[in-house]
Formats: C-alpha cells, sequence, structure tokens
C-alpha cells in the first residue's frame, strides 16, 4: 500500500469512494458505491438492516476486498490493509463493544495506540530506558483518554466487569487514543441510554473542530444522526439511493419507504401513534401452544 | 585429595553395609515398550530373594531396586541419577535398552559405577577404554546375524534370502552379521521398519514381491508377530529365521493368539534354557524359585532371562569376595569364566566387555520350541563361526553359585 | 525506589539478582541429586516460560514444544560434540553451542510459526502434532548425523578446575542451568511488560480489534512462536548438558504434552505459572512415585501396581487440579491472596 | 504397477480403519466442540471389555456387543462424571483434563490386564483376495468398509436430518441460548460423549486386530494418525474425516512402500501443511466466519 | 435520582398490589447477582396477563438481569417468582419455554454456526405439535422477509440487524404466552422497530400475549407498553402505566431524565 501523498488537510483525511462492489457468493451486498468525506465533516451512512453499512466500512478498512471499485485517501490511492490504517489514521470502532477480553481498560486503550509508539521488539525485550519512556508516554495518553469519556475511575477493571455504556466509551476512547484523522464509528449508539447519546452526540460534533478529524458513521439512532451529521449517504440492498444534507434526506420519499417507515419524523411524546404494521401480520392468527403442549 | 580414593575403608562403599547390597536398574514397567520386559525384573528380585533367604552373599542380602523409564531415555537419565545420587546404590544391574541406556554411560562412567550386564545386544557396551566399568550380557547382534546365516547357508543354499529389521543398530549390526558370512550381494532384499509405524504390509510386501524364500527377521516381538500375520493376509509364506529377541516361541504365540500356527517351522536362535523344557535342570531349578517367590507373574522366557542375569550377579559378588567394593566387582568380572545356565561363553576381560558369545538355534515344532545342532561361537567382526563343544555345568545343590 | 520503579530494567535485574543469589545459596546446601532435579527445573522453565509466553499470552496452542527443545538439544550436541573434535575447548565453548542451539530452534519456530499464523484451534494442534511427532522421526531418517534412537553423547567439560577438584558435577549443571533459566525469565518478563506483551495479548483476545488497532496479527503470531522456540532451544540445550546425551525418545510426543500439562496446570497468565509448572514437571512425578511408595501391598498386587500407579495418581492430580482449580496453581494462589488480603483490614 | 496398485489397496485397507476413528473425533468435536485426547483410551477401555467378554464367552459378536455398550457406557460416565465438571471457558482446560483421562485410562488398564499385548480375534478373514497375483481386500477390510460407511451415514443423517442432531449441535455452539430453547443441553452432551465414545470403541474393535494387539497404548498411535486424518478432512465433517482417513491411509502406505516407513512422519506433516495453508478449516470446512 | 425522595409524589404503582387476579407473572422479594454483592435487590413485580410492560432504566441498572433471573440464567439467592400460577424455583432453564416463556437474549443470542433456517427450527423443536410449528416458522419468513431470502446462510453471516430479527423470530415460533424481549431494537433500522411494535402490540390484542420489554429505546417502548417500570441501582423506583410515564413530563424527567 502507498503512503498517502498530496494534500493533508489539518481538519481531517480526506476519503473518496469509487463505485465500490461486494459480493458474498451469489448476495450482492455492495453494488457501486461511491462516497465522499471531505475533511472535517461527518458523514452518516443509514440504510436498512443488511443494506450493507458494515460491509462499506469493511472495505475501508481492508477486511473485505471489494470486488470492483477503488479508494482514496487525500487524493491518492489506497488498498487498504487493517494493521497499517491505524498508522496512518483511519481507526474505527466495531458494531457491540470490542474490547480486548484480558486486557485492562487502560492497557485496552494503550494498546489502541499502539501506532504511536516509536519502539521496537528489542528495545521491549531488553527494556531499554526509551521503551519505558514510551509506555510511560503511552500510559499518560490512554489515562488522558479514560479522563475525557469520564471513566478513569475503571483504569483496572476488566472490560467483562463494565457496565455496557462504559465498555462503549472505552472502546471510543480506545479509537481515539491512535489520534485518527479519519474516525470510522459503527452504531456507536446502539444500546446506550438517552444521556450517554447525548454526551455522544456533543463529542462527534466537536471532534472534527477539536482533533482535526472527519468522521464516517454508522447508526440507526436517527436524533442523533440528523443531529451530527453534515451529509447523509443512505444505502439500500446495497445500493446508493439517496445522498445530502439531513433535511434533505429526510424529505427523500425514497428513504422513508425503504428506511425510515412512520418513524420518519420523531414521534412527539405523549402523542398516541400507532405504527403501521405490514397488511398482513402473520402471527395474530393463531393462538399460543396448545394446552397440552405447554403442559408437557 | 587423590590418594583419600584409595585408602577408602570398605565401610564407606556405596550401597554395601554388613548386612546389605543395594543394586539399582532401569527398566520399562509402563508404556508400549513394557511389554515382557516389565516381567525381567521382578524375576531377578526373585531370585535375589531366594538368595537372601539362603543367607545372602558373604553374609550380605541384595536389595534389589528397579525404577520404570517407560522407555523413554529422559526419564532414564532421571531415574539413574536418583539411584546412584540419592539412594546410592552399589552398581547398576541389568539397565533395560539400547537408546535409554546409552543415555547413562557417561554419567555411570564419571561416577565410576559398576554398571553390569546391560540387557540389550549393542556392541556399544563393549568399550572398556572408553566405559571401563560397563559390561554387556546379550550376544550381540552381529554375531546373532552371523550364526543366523551360517545355518542359512548350510540349510538353504541356492534360495533367495531378504532381511527385514528395525531401523537402528539392532537391525544394522544384524545385516552386518548376515552379510558377513553370506556375502554383501547376497540379501536379495532388505527391508527396514521403524516401531512407530505398525503397518508393515508395504515392506513385507516387496519381500514377497522380490520373490524372497528365506527371511530373516531382526524385529522385536510385536514385529515378528505382526510380519507374519501380514505376510499370511498376502499369501507369503517363506522360512523364517529371526534373531533372539524377536525369537520366543511363548511371548510370540500369546500375542498371535489362534495365529500361533503361523509360528511353525520358525528358525531361532537362544542361549538360555527353554522355560518349557522341563527337562532341563537350569529350568527345573529356576522354575522352582520362580513358584516360590514370583508365582504371579508367567514363567517365560523373560523369567529365565531375569534369573539368569541374577544368577550370574551373584557368581560375581561371590568372585568379587567378602571385602566388596566396585573396583573390585569390576575386577572380579573381568577376570571372567563365569559358567551357568547358558550355552555360550561369556566373553570377559580386561579388553572385552561384551557378554555371551554365541548362540544355539531353535526350531518350532508343534507347540514348542526346540534347540538343535551344536552351539556356535563368533565375534563380531569376521572371524568364523565355530563351534563351542563346552558343556553347561550342572546347576549347583542349593541353586545358588560359589565363588 | 524511585529508580526502581520508573525503570522496567533495573527493576526485573534487581528480581532476577535476587533469585540468583538466593539460588546460589541453594545450591550450595542441597544434595547431588536434588541440584540435579533443580538444574532439570530450570531447563524445563526456560521452555514452560517460552511456552506460557504462547500459549497464555497469544493464544496459540503448540503440541509440538517437545520437538522445539529437539532442536535445540540435537544443535547444542553437534556444536559441542564438533567443537571438541576440533579440539576447541574454553569458556566460550558452552555459551556458543547454546546460543547455536537457540538460532537454529528461533529458524524452526520462524517456519512452524508461518504455517500456524493461518491456522487456528484444533487446526493449529493437529499441526504442532504432526511436528512433535516428524522432528524425532527425522533422526532415524538422517541417521548418519543424528545416529538413530540411539541418539548422541554430548561432550561437556567437567566443572573448571578453578572450583576445586572434588567439585560437585551436579552443582556445576545447576548453575548453567539456573544462568539459563534466570536470563530467559528476566527478558522474557521484560517483553512481557513492554508494548510487544499487550500486543500479544490483544491478539490473543481479538483478532479484528488487534489489527484496526495496527498490529500485524502474522507478524506479532510468527514471533511469538519465535520467541517461544528460542525458549524451547535454551532450554532442550540445557537438557542436553545435563544429560550428556540426546536422543530422540527423550523428545518424543509425551514431553510436548507434558510442557502443555504443565503451563496449564501452573497457570496460564503468567510467568509465574511457569515456574510451577516447571517445578511440577520434576517434582509431580518423584511424589507420586514415593508416596504411592508408601502403600506396602502384597507382592502380586505390588507386581501390578508398579509403575501404574504413580502414573494413574498423576492423572488424577491433573484431572482434580484442573477442575478444583482451572487457573493453575498461579491462579489458586491469587485467589488466596485476595482472600487473605479481604481479610487482614477487617482485624 | 502391482506394487502401485498393492500400495493403494493396502493404504485404503489401512485408511478404512483411521477413518472410523476419525469419526469418532468429529463426532465428539461437533457434540461439544473439544479434541478428546483420552478418545483412544477409551475406546481401549471398550476394547479390553470385549476381550474379557470374548474370553468368558467365545463368540466375537458378543464381545463385539459388549465394546460398543461399554463405549456408551464410559463416554457416559466420562461426562457425567468430569467432563461436567471442567471449566468450559477455557478450552485448554478440557485438552489437560482428557489428558490426565488417558493417564488414569492406561494405568488402570495395566493394572487389570498387564501391560502385555493380548491377542484379538476377527470375525472374518483378513486373507487378502487376490487379482492376477496382487493381494487386493480381505473380507474384513470389506467389513470395515461396510461399517464405516455406516457409520458416517449415520452421523450425516443424525446432524442435518434429526432434531436431535440439531440439538446436539446447537448446545455445543451456544449452551446458554440453546438452554432457553427448551434444549437440554447437559443430555445432548452427555449423549455426544456417549455416542463419540462407542463410535471410538467401534473403531478400536476395528483397528486393534490390524496392530500389534491389544494393549493399554494400543491406540496413541492410532489417534495421532486418526486426529490427523480429521484434522485434513475438517473436524466438522463426518464425510471429511473418511476423506482424510482414506489419504492419510494411501500417503502412509505410498511413503512407507516406495521411500521407507521411517519418512511417513514427514509425509503426514507435508500433507497437513500442504492441504491446511489452501484449507486453513480443512478440505470439508464450511465458509469462512464473518468476522465483523 | 435516588428513588424515595420522587416517589412519595407519585401514585401508587397500579400493578404491585391492586386487582392482579390474572397475573401471569408476580415476582417477590428477588435478589439476585453474579457474584457476592447482588445487582437485584427485593425486586417486587406483578405482570397481568395479556400486557405489555417495559422495563426501563440506565445502562447497568439491572434489566438484563432480572430478565436472566426470570428465566433461571441467574440463580435467585432470595425472593419467588410465579410464573402462571406455579412457583419456578428450581424449574430448570430448558422446562420455561415449554410452560410458555419465551426469552430473547440480550445480544440476540443468534446461533452462529447454524442456519438461518436451523435457528428457526431449534425455537420450535421441543413442540409436540409439529404442524403449527411449521407454521408459525412459515409466518416468521412471512415478517422478516430479509430472512426468507438468507434461508441458508450461516448466522454469522448475517448483519447485526439480520441476527435481531433471527432472534426475535425463533423466540415466537415457541408461540409464547410471556415474552421476554431485552433490547430488541438494538440495531434494527426504524422501521423495523416500529414494525416489531406494531406486531407486539397485535399479539398482545389478538392472542393475548404478555411482554416484558426492556428497552433503551424508551420512546418506541412507551409507544406500545401499557405498563411501566423504572429501574435504577438494581431496584425498582416506580410502577405505572406507560400512558402516565408518556405524558406526565414531570414523573419522566424524575425517573428517566428527559
Ligand atoms: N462474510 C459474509 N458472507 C456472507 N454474507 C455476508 C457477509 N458479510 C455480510 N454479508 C451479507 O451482506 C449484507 C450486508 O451486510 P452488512 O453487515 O454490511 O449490513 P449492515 O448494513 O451493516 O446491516 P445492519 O444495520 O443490520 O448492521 C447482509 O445481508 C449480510 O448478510
Ligand atoms: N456476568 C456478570 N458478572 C458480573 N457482573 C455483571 C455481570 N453481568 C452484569 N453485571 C453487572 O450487573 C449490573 C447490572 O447489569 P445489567 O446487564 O443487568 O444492566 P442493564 O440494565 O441490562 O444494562 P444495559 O442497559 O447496559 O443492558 C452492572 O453493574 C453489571 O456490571
Ligand atoms: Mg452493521
Ligand atoms: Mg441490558
Amino acid at each position: 500500500m502507498k503512503a498517502p501523498s498530496g494534500e493533508t488537510s489539518a481538519a481531517g483525511h480526506r476519503l473518496a469512494l469509487r463505485g465500490i462492489g461486494v459480493r458474498f457468493g451469489g448476495l450482492t451486498a455492495l453494488d457501486g458505491v461511491s462516497l465522499d468525506v471531505a475533511p472535517g465533516q461527518v458523514v452518516g451512512v443509514i440504510g436498512p438492516n443488511g443494506a450493507g453499512k458494515t460491509t462499506l466500512f469493511n472495505v475501508v478498512c481492508g477486511l473485505v476486498r471489494p470486488t470492483s471499485g477503488t479508494l482514496e485517501l487525500n487524493g491518492a490511492r489506497l488498498v487498504p490493509q487493517p494493521h497499517r490504517l491505524a498508522g496512518l489514521g483511519v481507526v474505527r470502532t466495531l458494531q457491540g463493544v470490542g474490547l480486548f477480553r484480558g486486557l485492562t481498560v487502560l492497557e485496552n486503550v494503550m494498546a489502541g495506540a499502539t501506532c504511536t509508539a516509536r519502539t521496537g521488539f528489542f528495545s521491549g525485550l531488553l527494556a531499554l530506558p526509551r521503551a519505558d519512556r514510551d509506555e510511560r508516554r503511552l500510559r499518560e495518553e490512554a489515562m488522558a483518554q479514560l479522563e475525557r469519556f469520564g471513566v478513569a475511575g475503571y483504569a483496572a477493571a476488566l472490560p467483562g466487569t463494565l457496565p455496557y455504556a462504559v465498555g462503549k466509551r472505552v472502546a471510543l476512547a480506545r479509537a481515539l487514543a491512535a489520534r485518527p484523522r479519519l474516525l470510522l464509528l459503527d452504531e456507536p449508539a446502539g444500546g446506550l441510554g438517552a444521556q450517554d447519546i447525548e454526551e455522544l452526540a456533543e463529542l462527534i460534533t466537536t471532534l472534527p473542530r477539536e482533533a482535526g478529524c472527519s468522521v464516517m458513521l454508522v447508526e440507526h439512532h436517527m436524533d442523533l444522526v440528523m443531529r451530527v451529521c453534515d451529509r447523509i449517504a443512505v444505502l439500500d440492498f446495497g445500493r446508493r439511493i439517496a445522498e445530502g444534507t439531513p433535511d434533505e434526506v429526510r424529505e427523500n420519499p425514497a428513504v422513508t419507504e425503504a428506511y425510515l417507515g412512520a418513524e420518519a419524523d420523531p414521534i412527539p411524546l405523549g402523542e398516541e401513534t400507532t405504527p403501521p404494521a405490514p397488511a398482513a401480520v402473520p402471527f395474530v392468527r393463531e393462538a399460543a401452544p396448545s394446552a397440552q403442549e405447554a403442559a408437557a | 585429595a587423590c590418594s583419600d580414593d584409595a585408602n577408602t575403608p570398605p565401610a564407606e562403599v556405596p550401597g554395601v553395609s554388613a548386612t546389605e547390597i543395594l543394586v539399582g536398574s532401569h527398566m520399562p514397567l509402563t508404556g508400549p515398550a513394557a511389554a515382557g520386559y516389565s516381567e525381567i525384573a521382578p524375576a531377578s528380585k526373585a531370585y535375589f530373594d531366594y538368595v537372601n533367604a539362603n543367607g545372602g552373599v558373604h553374609g550380605r542380602k541384595i536389595n534389589y531396586k528397579f525404577l520404570d523409564d517407560g522407555y523413554n531415555p529422559a526419564n532414564t537419565q532421571t531415574v539413574v541419577r536418583k539411584l546412584v545420587l540419592e539412594d546410592k546404590v552399589f552398581a547398576i544391574l541389568n539397565g533395560l535398552g539400547t537408546p535409554t541406556h546409552t543415555g547413562v554411560l557417561d554419567f555411570l562412567k564419571t561416577n565410576r559405577v559398576p554398571d553390569l550386564f546391560v540387557a540389550s545386544g549393542s556392541r556399544s557396551w563393549d568399550q572398556p577404554s572408553k566405559y571401563p566399568t560397563t559390561f554387556g550380557f546379550n550376544t550381540d547382534y552381529t554375531v546373532e546375524g552371523k550364526i543366523l546365516a551360517t545355518h542359512i547357508k548350510a540349510t538353504y543354499a541356492g534360495k533367495k534370502v531378504c532381511f527385514f529389521g528395525q531401523d537402528d543398530d539392532f537391525g544394522r549390526d544384524s545385516l552386518v552379521g548376515v552379510e558377513q558370512v553370506l556375502g554383501a550381494g547376497a540379501v536379495v532384499a532388505k527391508e527396514k521398519y521403524v516401531t512407530s509405524n505398525t503397518n508393515v504390509a508395504p515392506q513385507i510386501g516387496a519381500l514377497k514381491a522380490a520373490g524372497c524364500e528365506v527371511v530373516v527377521l531382526a524385529t522385536v516381538p510385536g514385529f515378528t508377530a505382526l510380519s507374519m500375520g501380514t505376510a499370511a493376509r498376502i499369501g507369503f509364506k517363506p522360512q523364517w529365521v529371526v534373531s533372539n529377541v524377536g525369537s520366543d516361541y511363548q511371548t510370540l504365540a500369546k500375542t498371535l493368539g489362534a495365529g500361533k500356527v503361523l509360528l511353525e517351522g520358525m528358525i531361532g536362535v537362544s542361549n538360555l534354557p527353554s522355560p518349557v523344557d522341563a527337562a532341563d535342570p537350569w529350568t527345573a531349578m529356576f522354575k522352582k524359585i520362580h513358584d516360590q517367590y514370583n508365582s504371579a507373574a508367567p514363567f517365560n522366557g523373560n523369567a529365565v532371562y531375569g534369573m539368569s542375569v541374577a544368577y550370574l550377579f551373584v557368581q560375581s559378588l561371590q568372585a568379587a569376595g567378602k571385602d566388596l567394593t566396585r573396583e573390585g566387582l569390576i575386577a572380579a568380572v573381568e577376570k571372567g569364566g563365569f559358567k551357568g545356565p547358558w550355552y555360550a561363553p561369556l566373553r570377559f576381560s580386561k579388553d572385552d566387555h561384551s557378554g555371551f558369545g554365541g548362540h544355539r538355534l531353535t526350531k518350532v515344532s508343534g507347540d514348542s520350541q526346540e534347540f538343535f545342532g551344536p552351539v556356535y561361537e563368533t565375534d563380531s567382526e569376521s572371524g568364523p563361526v565355530n563351534e563351542y563343544g563346552e558343556q553347561r555345568p550342572t546347576p549347583p545343590a542349593n541353586s545358588i553359585p560359589s565363588a | 525506589m524511585s529508580i526502581l520503579r520508573n525503570s522496567t530494567l533495573l527493576r526485573h535485574l534487581a528480581l532476577t539478582l535476587l533469585a540468583g543469589v538466593v539460588l546460589y545459596l541453594l545450591t550450595l546446601q542441597l544434595e547431588p541429586f536434588r541440584n540435579f532435579q533443580l538444574a532439570t527445573v530450570a531447563a524445563y522453565l526456560c521452555a514452560t516460560a517460552g511456552l506460557t509466553v504462547l500459549v497464555g499470552l497469544n493464544g496459540q496452542l503448540s503440541l509440538g514444544h517437545g520437538a522445539l527443545m529437539a532442536v535445540g538439544a540435537y544443535t547444542v550436541a553437534l556444536s559441542q560434540n564438533r567443537l571438541s573434535d576440533a579440539g576447541v575447548t574454553g569458556n566460550q565453548v558452552l555459551p556458543l553451542s547454546l546460543a547455536l542451539g537457540v538460532l537454529v530452534t528461533m529458524a524452526a519456530g520462524a517456519v512452524i510459526g508461518l504455517a500456524a499464523a493461518r491456522l487456528r484451534g484444533p487446526y493449529l494442534a493437529g499441526v504442532t502434532l504432526a511436528v512433535a511427532i516428524a522432528v524425532p522421526a527425522a533422526t532415524v531418517t538422517f541417521d548418519e548425523v543424528f545416529n538413530s534412537e540411539q541418539g548422541l553423547p554430548v561432550y561437556v567439560e567437567p566443572p573448571p578446575l578453578s572450583l576445586g577438584l572434588y567439585f560437585p558435577n551436579e552443582r556445576w549443571q545447576a548453575w548453567i542451568a539456573l544462568a539459563g533459566a534466570l536470563l530467559t525469565m528476566l527478558l522474557l518478563a521484560n517483553l512481557v511488560r513492554s508494548r510487544i506483551g499487550r500486543n500479544l495479548r490483544a491478539v490473543r483476545d481479538d483478532e479484528v480489534a488487534a489489527r484496526l488497532a495496527g498490529i500485524h496479527l502474522a507478524r506479532t503470531q510468527v514471533l511469538a512462536f519465535v520467541v517461544s522456540a528460542a525458549c524451547a532451544g535454551l532450554g532442550g540445550g540445557l537438557m542436553a548438558l545435563l544429560a550428556q546425551s540426546v536422543s530422540p525418545g527423550a523428545f518424543s510426543l509425551t514431553l510436548s504434552l507434558f510442557l502443555l500439562m504443565a503451563v496449564v496446570i501452573g497457570g496460564l497468565g503468567s510467568l509465574s505459572g511457569a515456574v510451577w509448572g516447571a517445578l511440577l514437571l520434576v517434582a509431580l512425578p518423584d511424589l507420586t512415585h514415593d508416596t504411592t511408595d508408601w502403600v506396602t501391598l502384597s507382592p502380586e498386587v505390588a507386581q501390578r501396581l508398579e509403575g501404574n500407579l504413580p502414573l494413574a495418581v498423576f492423572g488424577l492430580t491433573l484431572i482434580v487440579v484442573m477442575i478444583a482449580a482451572p487457573g493453575g496453581v498461579q491462579g489458586l494462589l491469587r485467589r488466596l491472596g485476595a482472600l487473605v488480603r479481604r481479610r487482614v483490614p477487617t482485624r | 504397477m502391482d506394487r502401485f496398485v498393492f500400495l493403494t489397496f493396502d493404504g485404503l485397507s489401512k485408511g478404512a480403519v483411521l477413518a472410523a476413528f476419525a469419526l469418532a473425533l468429529v463426532l465428539i468435536w461437533r457434540a461439544a466442540r473439544i479434541v478428546n485426547f483420552a478418545q483412544g483410551a477409551m475406546a481401549v477401555a471398550a476394547a479390553y471389555a470385549a476381550y474379557s467378554v470374548t474370553s468368558a464367552t467365545g463368540s466375537y459378536w458378543l464381545g463385539f456387543g459388549a465394546a460398543l455398550a461399554g463405549g456408551l457406557l464410559i463416554g457416559l460416565v466420562v461426562e457425567r462424571a468430569v467432563m461436567r465438571f471442567v471449566d468450559h471457558t477455557s478450552p485448554l482446560a478440557e485438552v489437560i483434563v482428557a489428558l490426565g483421562l488417558v493417564l488414569v485410562f492406561q494405568a488402570l488398564l495395566g493394572i487389570f490386564y498387564g501391560n502385555e499385548y493380548l491377542p484379538t480375534g476377527t470375525p472374518f478373514s483378513r486373507t487378502a483376495l487376490t487379482a492376477g497375483g496382487v493381494p487386493l481386500l480381505s473380507r474384513y477390510d470389506l467389513f470395515v468398509f461396510g461399517a464405516v460407511l455406516l457409520v458416517v451415514v449415520a452421523l450425516a443423517l443424525l446432524f442435518t436430518r434429526t432434531p436431535v442432531g440439531l440439538r446436539m449441535r446447537a448446545s455445543a455452539f451456544a449452551p446458554e441460548v440453546s438452554r432457553l430453547l427448551g434444549v437440554n443441553v447437559g443430555g445432548m452432551l452427555t449423549l455426544g460423549w456417549a455416542l463419540a465414545s462407542a463410535v471410538g470403541a467401534l473403531a478400536a474393535m476395528l483397528v486393534i486386530p490390524t496392530e500389534l494387539g491389544l494393549h493399554p497404548h494400543a491406540m496413541d498411535l492410532v489417534f495421532v494418525s486418526a486426529f490427523t486424518a480429521a484434522v485434513v478432512g475438517g473436524l466438522d465433517s463426518p464425510v471429511g474425516a473418511v476423506v482424510g482417513g482414506l489419504s492419510v491411509g494411501l500417503i502412509l502406505s505410498y511413503v512407507s512402500g516406495y521411500l521407507g516407513s521411517d519418512v511417513t512422519p514427514m509425509a503426514v506433516l507435508v500433507l497437513l501443511l500442504a492441504v491446511l495453508l489452501v484449507r486453513p478449516g480443512g478440505l470439508f470446512s464450511s465458509t469462512v466466519a464473518r468476522q465483523v | 435520582m435516588s428513588a424515595d425522595t420522587t416517589a412519595d409524589a407519585l401514585p401508587a404503582p397500579v400493578s404491585a398490589g391492586g386487582a392482579t387476579g390474572d397475573a401471569i407473572l408476580r415476582v417477590s422479594g428477588l435478589t439476585a447477582g453474579y457474584g457476592a454483592a447482588p445487582v437485584l435487590q427485593d425486586i417486587e413485580l406483578t405482570v397481568r396477563t395479556g400486557t405489555i410492560a417495559a422495563v426501563l432504566g440506565a445502562n447497568g441498572a439491572g434489566k438484563t438481569t432480572l430478565l436472566r433471573t426470570l428465566s433461571g440464567l441467574v440463580r435467585p439467592s432470595a425472593g419467588d417468582i410465579v410464573f402462571d400460577g406455579r412457583p419456578l424455583r428450581d424449574v430448570p432453564v430448558e422446562q420455561l419455554v415449554r410452560r410458555g416463556m419465551a426469552h430473547v437474549p440480550e445480544g440476540r443470542g443468534v446461533v452462529a454456526e447454524l442456519t438461518v433456517d436451523e435457528n428457526l427450527r431449534l425455537g420450535g423443536l421441543w413442540r409436540r405439535d409439529r404442524a403449527d410449528a411449521a407454521r408459525a416458522l412459515a409466518e416468521v419468513y412471512e415478517l422478516f422477509e430479509p430472512l426468507a431470502q438468507r434461508r441458508r446462510h450461516a448466522g454469522h453471516q448475517l448483519s447485526g440487524g439480520e441476527r435481531q430479527m433471527l432472534a426475535l423470530g425463533r423466540a415466537l415460533v415457541a408461540r409464547p404466552k410471556l415474552l421476554l424481549l431485552d433490547e430488541p431494537s438494538l440495531g434494527l433500522a426504524p422501521r423495523v422497530i416500529a414494525q416489531i411494535m406494531g406486531l407486539l402490540r397485535q399479539l398482545r390484542d389478538q392472542t393475548g400475549l404478555t411482554v416484558l420489554l426492556v428497552e433503551q429505546n424508551v420512546r418506541s417502548a412507551l409507544s406500545v407498553a401499557d405498563e411501566a417500570v423504572v429501574m435504577s441501582l438494581g431496584r425498582i423506583v416506580t410502577a405505572t402505566t406507560a400512558g402516565r410515564l408518556r405524558d406526565d413530563e414531570q414523573l419522566r424527567h424524575a425517573y428517566l431524565g428527559f
């Protein structure tokens, strides 16, 4: 992979996807998807389940080889390899939590920053002073990230013991410890409560300014998406069916049809709404299991 | 400090007290190689028990401590050190196995421990200048090969002779002996096996394809049985001529079960009395002791072997005299001249530590294995194969050799 | 104190030194056989520590470490014998041979590691198992060099005369082996505490997340194999020196399996587990043998039990320990420690 | 050419018995996600049971039945009394316990039956039928092929066609979820162990007569070859086990016949590497799991 | 936020005590946890037949633990659970589904190595009424179209949302009386969430299904729930009608923070 040359922006990387197609056996997961993330922009990717959003991220990360199409980072051709990306400033969070089970929270975040380390195998083996210095620096930076997310108190804990929301924050801290210039967030709000989503939104909107970082966001939480994104791309069956500002996308009938359904307008609380059910709802035709079965 | 050694009073000889001699050994008692071999040491012990019950040797009882090494050289290292360094045995007797015992030769030499009558036919034990305290016992594989080949030459002249042997010094030395007598080109096909591969059909198939009529086997009992079984399966019926380790009728018959008819006519060699030959006075003597002290175990070739070793050891102790020292024992063994249940001569001298120098041929007929012909004797080099005329002595009345 | 806290190297060196002094004093006290056992523990420790790094920290299974030890042992044997045949003697010979053993084993480890990096779970187990069988078998195939089952004697110089004429050989062996083990532990402890150690564990826990964090998966896994092989090579080399001989039977599949048992029973999480493992490897067979020796039975029964009973007890111990303490000895100690700590302040 | 034909048939007959044992490994892998290193020792124990019964009654088939029943029972007891209590979160714990079981089984068999090789009979002649002077297969080989075929079909049907098979697979992969769905996970595990152990016992009955004889360690080498076979085929696939078994048998025979019996371990290693480097999950592995 | 300061100001919870003759689930004094410290403390809860009860609360409040305790995955250290008129103490987990309780666990619980079809069949394996189990299977495919297209795909190939559909569909194959749902909306597209909520409502209305619905997505949950329970730090801090929680801004603010 060539290192991206050309213009780099203080506001973050520029990413361009050109006609990306992905096929799994007979299934077309992505079909000619093009997308631009301008420096400092927050670009949302939404779409129905199975539309190919995660796959799109996988393509950017090099976890899935596209069957067609190309990628560009800051104007230069990018053939991504997962382990090289962090070094290039492209960092991704995973759907779910995805922390290292056997590492403490602090070590998790330090592992995230491993690409910024400067010492190699032999300094580690001989425990040279510069390895110590490097480790100290990593530890301090990691602590700073944990503090930023208000979870420094969990530094010594193992991920398995964390409340879900804390785990998600640690995962974010780990991503940011790598000093990303392009951040790929896959459903960061999944499973979070209102309060946490609020803080997450805050973070995502300030990131480009503070950290000089572009963001690509996959999320089903519409409030969040609409609020933080500069632009939104909508995927359906692997194809981009719409692209534009949040307002444009919200107005787009194709999007409502494919994705938002009746919730296109967030239901104002207190107003009784009846979500439309499919014309014929299965399951309501039959009664619960027969009595003898229940007794079995 | 050097002179201290010479002045060591007898009381300080390791493993020897006024009432006891502690002797150690290593044997496979467990694991795949334990089959058969695990019966040897208890038989030796039974004989020692008998001797102890009858006053011991020069008033000392023999305490025989044999430890399990599972035929694993690493374990042998440990147990032999334990015996020598911790238990402070006087000598190591009849340690079993070529790869296992090879590993402790240097250690035993450094600690000047008498290393008597190693249970293997390797030629490694006969290096008096390099390993002055080590003595062999079994007839070595080359001698065996030469004797088998002599029989083949005389009896099966003109037939196609082939060789199937274990892929280590056993097979190698044996083949050397066979070719020594028959001539280098005379063996039509030579095949090898390793114990870790129990499918010998490819090899036996090759022997069949080569039209072999006489096959020399340098095999352990399991592989003798396996070879014969495999040959029978593919309709191959050569004359089998088998080395000593792999030709004990009882062991083979037990392994083959119903297939023991295949053994009919098998030629083997042996040097010790047959356990089934009740008429042999030595067998009778051992059987009596066996029934008294080791009745749970079968009385077979291994039992006779173990007792014979023990007999020879007691003989050596008698010869070493009352003031027992390690040097004294080695000197006594090197003096040689031991007579006992064995047919062939024991070759012990200052520059020969090799053990038995010959064999007598055996043949299976009906349900028994019998000696035939003269006892042969030869060396491991190019010397001729001679008949050995000397008769065995009759067993001592009290079954214990005298000095 | 603060220097120690800040410098990993000094801290580990201080600990190593302390351990060295204690062990030195110990060797002066011990009987020759116990010194030999101590030396064996030290040689095993090199291998188990390396295996702990591979299995415990990196999550790769190896059933072939016995074979890697064989590679080290045969290299050391050949080197020692060739050098002495060539008349090269002196203090530098031994370290040279051992270094050679380590290097050759590292190369072997790299080859296996390259294959291993593509394989997971039982498939990796299968390949390493095949290695465990193939390497000892190679000594038969190339018997002109390795002398088949019978193996090679290893030329070892006696203890230096400066130590005295009657210096016990076993104590000298213990010193050599302990020096090797301490060096191994020092370096591994450094490595484990470093960024590399963290990367090894990250790869073990979540391969995708590790790659996304910038860790080269295959390289890390091969590295783990190479480091682990180097340790096994040293352990094997030391074994060769202790035994003064090498033969394939001593490095069979059984050894590989026993090494794995040792590290798991010791506790996979940390290097201390490797110490317990190495200790158990030497002590447990001895203990089971001695305890079963206490039982006196009729000769008939005794003959059946001979050798078999210790094995049964050994096996049973493994099962019971694994069920009672899945974290191994080290895990058990840690739990006990936590319990004590919780108790103490309340009083 | 004759030699090649001979070696081929020899390899096939050896491969068939390896396949039988590989099937037991596949079964336990699918039912409990563990490589049961004690499978060989458990199978030998069942074969000893058969030996006792056959010695007492003189009937091969009664012994054969005893082996299968003994296998079931041993598997059941091992699962209920030992494996159930092992920490399943660390796969190595199970491996170590299995190795401990090997020691215990072999020691107990050594104590009760001794460390000697005992003869075992076959129900059919092992004398090979010849064609043009070249020995091909024996009646016994045909019996082995039949038994292997029967087992592989039964296993394939069990896993893919029956509800019990589905339950067993689900229990192995996701015990907690399976319980929520009404699956008696404990029962499935016990069943899996018992069946695998019975298939292992069957394999031992087929293998041991072709080896050195009945001995506590009789299956040690067979285990190694059969495990290799199962891995080559893909541990999840019964068909893979058969293909793997036959290929290992053939390789062993060809290499042993043309190059020498000492080269076979290296040949097996080469075979494994050649297959796994191309297909890391074995020949018959299903699709690679999606990681993200 | 602490329970006792605000609780006084609120009306008594509808489902505690009251007329609960047809309560399908009754929980009293339930205390449970994973180690030494209990996660759930003294839970009192009654769910009436044919209602949808939403369990709300912040992350780590113990909602998942509550469901896991109800379905027997976590053994309670104290308290009683009475389901459908019979106590659940010492009933093995695998029996519960036969009594009519289905639990869709958090994190989807798809058996990744089985295919979609096998996963779904697994949900109905225990049933004697084979014909109806088959019918239910067909209905799930009808309901979740993406699943129908991926019948033969292994669970691990599915996208996050597809797995959620699969888990839910699999529970429905059992035709339960009580459905325990742990964050069913996680990772689902808004349209699918709406669809699922609509389905729950219809099932309740037409088949009398009872649902205990744990949700972070308060809005969706309250849109279908009849009753609402708010948990905090392992305790139930309020239990009221969903309507009140929806409408009463003050109440909502006190318990849910918005
Ligand atoms: N490795 C794979 N093998 C087979 N099919 C796959 C694979 N990865 C993804 N798919 C299929 O590709 C489609 C797109 O999957 P993807 O995970 O990208 O969806 P998504 O948009 O992220 O959905 P969700 O919002 O539910 O997470 C899905 O139908 C999925 O089943
Ligand atoms: N297996 C476990 N072992 C130990 N503690 C646990 C375990 N599971 C959960 N906990 C702890 O129990 C508490 C309650 O967790 P629970 O998962 O029930 O909360 P929740 O309300 O479902 O949260 P969320 O909304 O994040 O799913 C948390 O503090 C959590 O850390
Ligand atoms: Mg997704
Ligand atoms: Mg939860």
